[in-house]
């Protein structure tokens, strides 16, 4: 789950890394109540998580709470790259004297953590890092030594910080390093790291991104995750317990397995056609289970065939003959479904959809003839051709 | 031959007692593989069908004699029980568990492993070989099969399979076995964060094994594993690879179910690691019926 | 520093370790107010760092203020083995069904933390580890690792414990390793640690040793160690920064480090003397600390000559004779000091000696040399022989 | 030959802009040690005559190659600025500092010389060879000394010295160089709970080292490195030891300074650390005079 920059900058807070004064708003008059509680200049600034918030407008300075009141009215409810702003930050602002960048995320490749910091803050890091790679900092810090002084010296050092910020910059990272570990997150980003007129090192933006398999150690996880809206049909489907994303095209996706969801979209392209949607059932899917993944499906006016590819392993393809029979029986299913049955007791349950014959309902033997039929009948190829890259 | 497991192996099942442990683990010893005991603390001294149940890892290798476990137990004492097989001497640590917290993996690979210093990536330096979490585990056809793989579809032969995903182990072994191309041994290697070996630890066996002719990997998008085995694959690999990536369509930034699956800027599409790939030499199909006639053409040339 | 059980067992109950309510006393009333606080049946122990304690009287059921009072009484004073009971430690007294025993120490051949439990507690572990070494279970910690759940299984199941007793002591095990590392502690042991009659695992001893090194991490540590009575010429060698510790012979030694004093020891009885003491400046000694070291083992009557034994590294020969002249000059020295000295600027050292000269001082070349003069000069070989050991 | 420091040493010293930090690293340069950079966080881009000070020890071996490290820190960072060096590739680290919390200490070792499983005593697995803390140094005469024992008493020649002991060091190698018995390299290896290197460790470079021809061990009462010691001695040692234990008539249970001399049981008394090595065929000598004797006693054999 990516934190919205208010939730990430309470979160920091507890862990003693310095971060602004501020409260979030929903509406205007919160907005003028926050402002005039913290009783200086403010800054407001849209809760949306996408970059270039500022350019688009989202942040604004106001030396009133009656400014801030009509800052935000302008804010609130604005569009910044498809995300419509539904709260505001009010934080009191400060004399900003440069900008640095701090982060820490998990290195897949390593197997350890990496520290980045750089004293070009407040532009992307992909930027610095393709213009400039020598002004990003890095450490790698082993997750079961943990963090030690040297290693926020290196990054200080390294990045050649301004002496004046290094004292707080070398303060500020084991705290940010034991946010980072005990929220468990994937990535805490800090961009920018200011050093302030009066001599602190503050941190001006945060973006935390935590691991939802640890949801059930963080009892508070449910109550941020309740501030993110989720499109209604994916709400659906993660109530139901099936992993579904919302894509552009016509043909419906039904598998196991992140990886085979994946290959059957991409089987789907090269056949000509474009998936509507990503739905994995996952490992061990029921009867109801898939039950379930096509009444989600269908319930979408723009799918116009489906493509069901199940290979089991711990899921039986019995259990997934059941499902289908179950869900035909109980909806109006009105567009057809292309099954390919393969792995764990796959020939029963090949067996019992034939002996329960479906108009909407069409058997393949192979992941590639179901994708083309599933294209087929939804109406033909669309524009794509093959996918990119070399081939073989 | 065969690499991870084979007739040598000894399984004790963590969870041995649980639902899905239990179905799993009495499947692999139905297809031969010597599975000697089953963990689960203050269960010691009973059975599961015959097999004996210890309170610790310790006890059940001081009295099998066990070298190989599985990791069947809930997220949250997961990686608790991967430390416990590594104290307790066990070489090979195979964790079906999904949904185990980065934190606690990162914590205990990176300790299993050594800490190292450059080139940590590119060799396990630790005792033990750990594979997964949040994988299906490893068959070698014929000799032993730990985890959920279905080894209906698989047929013992000359082919090294070592996959992200889990469900393609099944769907590329299934396009193998149906042109009678057999597998020395299949590795279901996971798509977690912190994965305990990735694509080189495992073509490095594969290259080191006597069986092995011919070693197929299944990447998916996300992180950089394939771009960096394509770096070890030119540098050191002796025997034909041909490789299969998912989701050449998938759109960016989009989250596909495994953590690591996130596109992040140009690397990591499934477009920069078949050239990265096809750079190193290796052949890349573009379906998974593909894969296999590749391999056919590479086992004839 | 070793700490008194009142001591280890408040430190432990600040990581939730579980133990009996309990108050210190240094008096009578004291013992009684505890015991009424209590309001219940209380056990008064004697606060003295040495076993035995309970076979020797020191430890007594009350079952009222009034008793607590009467057995305060009798303790408080006792001697132990050598030590003067100062304070008790009133404790709530409770229904005891088992007794175990639980310790975690610093291995130092394996550079890892040790645990051991054993379901045989109450008992000296010595004794259980040589007459049944199975009975205890080891478990070694990686101290980068810190400590997971499958090492307080391993203990508890490899100890055999009462089932009854396991969920308790599992749960108690993680929280003594944590107090083990955070009091920087070299030992903890908890001897016996008991099983309740209400089912409830408590430590009921407690022996806690801290490491003095860390002692500017932990403020309280100062606070403690005023508890502990110092003799009077130790903790003035103290205060002058010498590491000095009271024997029983007559021969007064100094030296610089503690492996060239030990060293200095065993000539001394090899050449038929019996040290008076073991005094170690320590490295790069200046003039002043010599002239202290003198001083302190002048101010002992039992001394009848003194062995000052240096070879210099970071000490400097022409400092140590400095001290020397210096201590000559304002002390009343009536005792002969033989002095050998090398290292550093012994030259110079010994030149400034030869040109001092005073009826006491003795120089000689060898520390054998030395040893022999320092004997003859204390008035003769006492009983010693040669010590112990296989010859060469 | 030597071990551990010698003329391919290129020394960093960590803290060389202190009092006793500048005065040693000086000594050592002018003694011959090659002495390229100092350490001290916030004082990079300065000098300690004409030796270029560093903020970092990675920007130190990245500008001049070095090596080695000395770690002369007050006690509070010793153990972060050891994890430096290590951080920063560095093969040697010579800790002096005294006082050191063993808590640190047992947390920076364990991680250094990685976590292994049985056996982990006996070698040290770890890229890194660790000396100290609370150690005098190494000094290999005529090739480097990067420490503080005092090279005047030193002379270049074939026995290896180790020791707990920093002063009997000193002791010792007088008596041997009195023989004309030159040294190999002297190792101070320090009295602390948690040492980097214990006897076993330099013993084995010392018998894998064409200079040696013979070693002095120099012990102490507490523990039990030297019974350890006695042991490995016996299966893999190829070259004679004389040894030297200090504490023969220490009382029980009474501390002598070093936390490790601490008499615990019937272990770790000179006397069972003395039967315990000549069991193992070294002769003990009972004075530092005798230890030269013996030596000259062996050589002569």
């Amino acid at each position: 789950m990516d934190l919205f920059e208010y939730q990430g900058k309470e979160l920091l807070r507890r862990f003693e890394v310095p971060v602004p004064e501020g409260r979030v708003a929903s509406n205007p008059a919160e907005a003028a109540a926050a402002a005039e509680g913290l009783g200086s200049k403010v800054v407001v600034k849209a809760q949306v998580q996408v970059g270039g918030r500022g350019k688009a407008g989202g942040i604004k300075v106001a030396e009133s709470a009656g400014e801030a009141r009509e800052v935000a009215e302008q804010i609130l409810g604005m569009d910044i790259k498809g995300h419509t702003v539904k709260r505001v930050l009010v934080e009191r602002a400060g004399d900003i004297k440069e900008e640095y960048y701090l982060s820490f995320l998990v290195d897949r490749s390593e197997r350890k953590f990496l520290g980045m910091m750089s004293a070009e803050g407040g532009v992307e890091i992909e930027q610095v890092a393709d213009e400039n790679p020598d002004a990003i900092a890095r450490v790698h810090v082993d997750p079961s030594l943990g963090i030690s002084d040297f290693h926020a010296r290196k990054l200080v050092f390294g990045a050649k910080l301004n002496p004046a910020a290094r004292k707080g910059a070398i303060a500020m990272i084991p705290k940010l390093y034991r946010a980072f570990v005990e929220l468990d997150a994937s990535l805490v980003e800090i961009n920018p790291l200011v050093l302030t007129g009066d001599g602190k090192v503050v941190a001006l933006d945060a973006k935390v991104t935590v691991d939802d398999s640890a949801d059930y150690r963080h009892p508070n996880f449910g109550e941020l995750r309740a501030a993110h809206e989720v499109p209604e049909q994916e709400r659906l489907a993660k109530e139901k317990g099936l992993n579904f994303i919302k894509l552009d095209g016509d043909i419906g996706i039904i598998g196991n397995g992140a990886g085979l969801v994946m290959a059957t979209l991409d089987v789907v392209k090269a056949a000509g056609g474009d998936a509507a949607n990503f739905l994995d059932v996952g490992g061990g899917a029921g009867a109801d289970v898939l039950s379930n993944a096509i009444e989600v499906i269908t319930s979408d006016d723009n799918v116009k065939s489906i493509f069901l590819n199940i290979f089991g392993g711990i899921t039986r393809g019995d259990l997934v003959a059941e499902g289908i029979i179950d869900a035909l029986g109980r909806l109006d299913v009105t567009i057809p479904i292309v099954v390919r049955l393969d792995g764990t007791n796959a020939e029963e349950g090949r067996k019992m959809l034939a002996d329960a014959p479906h108009a909407m309902l069409h058997a393949e033997d192979t992941m590639l003839g179901a994708a083309k039929r599933a294209v087929d009948l939804a109406g033909g190829a669309g524009s794509a051709g093959p996918p990119g890259g070399g081939g073989a | 031959m065969a690499i991870i497991v084979d007739a040598t192996t000894k399984l004790v099942v963590q969870g041995l007692t649980g639902r899905e442990g239990r179905f799993h683990g009495l499947r692999n010893k139905a297809y031969g593989t010597d599975l000697v005991a089953g963990v689960t603390p203050g269960k010691g001294g009973s059975d599961v069908e015959g097999v004996p149940i210890f309170d610790t890892v310790a006890e059940a290798v001081s009295d099998t004699r066990a070298n190989t476990s599985m990791v069947f137990v809930p997220p949250p004492f997961a990686a608790d029980a991967i430390l416990e097989a590594y104290d307790a001497g066990i070489d090979t640590i195979i964790t079906i568990t999904e949904g185990i917290p980065a934190m606690d993996m990162a914590r205990a690979v990176g300790y299993i492993r050594g800490q190292g210093g450059a080139g940590s990536a590119e060799a396990q330096n630790g005792r033990a070989t750990l594979i997964g979490p949040n994988c299906p585990g490893v068959i070698s056809p014929g000799k032993a099969n730990v985890g959920i793989i279905p080894s209906e579809v698989c047929e013992a032969g000359p082919i090294g399979l070592v996959s992200r995903s889990g469900t393609l182990v099944y769907q590329i072994v299934h396009e193998l076995s149906q042109k009678n191309l057999g597998q020395s041994t299949c590795v279901g290697i996971g798509g977690d964060p912190i994965p305990g070996s990735d694509f080189i630890d495992v073509l490095s066996k594969f290259n080191a094994d006597g069986q092995t002719e011919l070693v197929v990997m299944v990447g998916e998008i996300g992180g950089d594993d394939e771009e960096r085995a394509a770096e070890w694959i030119e540098d050191n690999m002796t025997k034909p690879v041909v490789a299969y990536i998912a989701g050449f369509t998938a759109p960016p930034g989009k989250r596909m179910g495994h953590a690591g699956a996130i596109i992040s800027g140009s690397r990591g599409t499934a477009q920069a690691k078949a050239e990265a790939l096809e750079a190193a030499g290796v052949r890349v199909g573009r379906n998974p019926t593909e894969v296999a006639e590749l391999v056919v053409e590479a086992r004839g040339s």
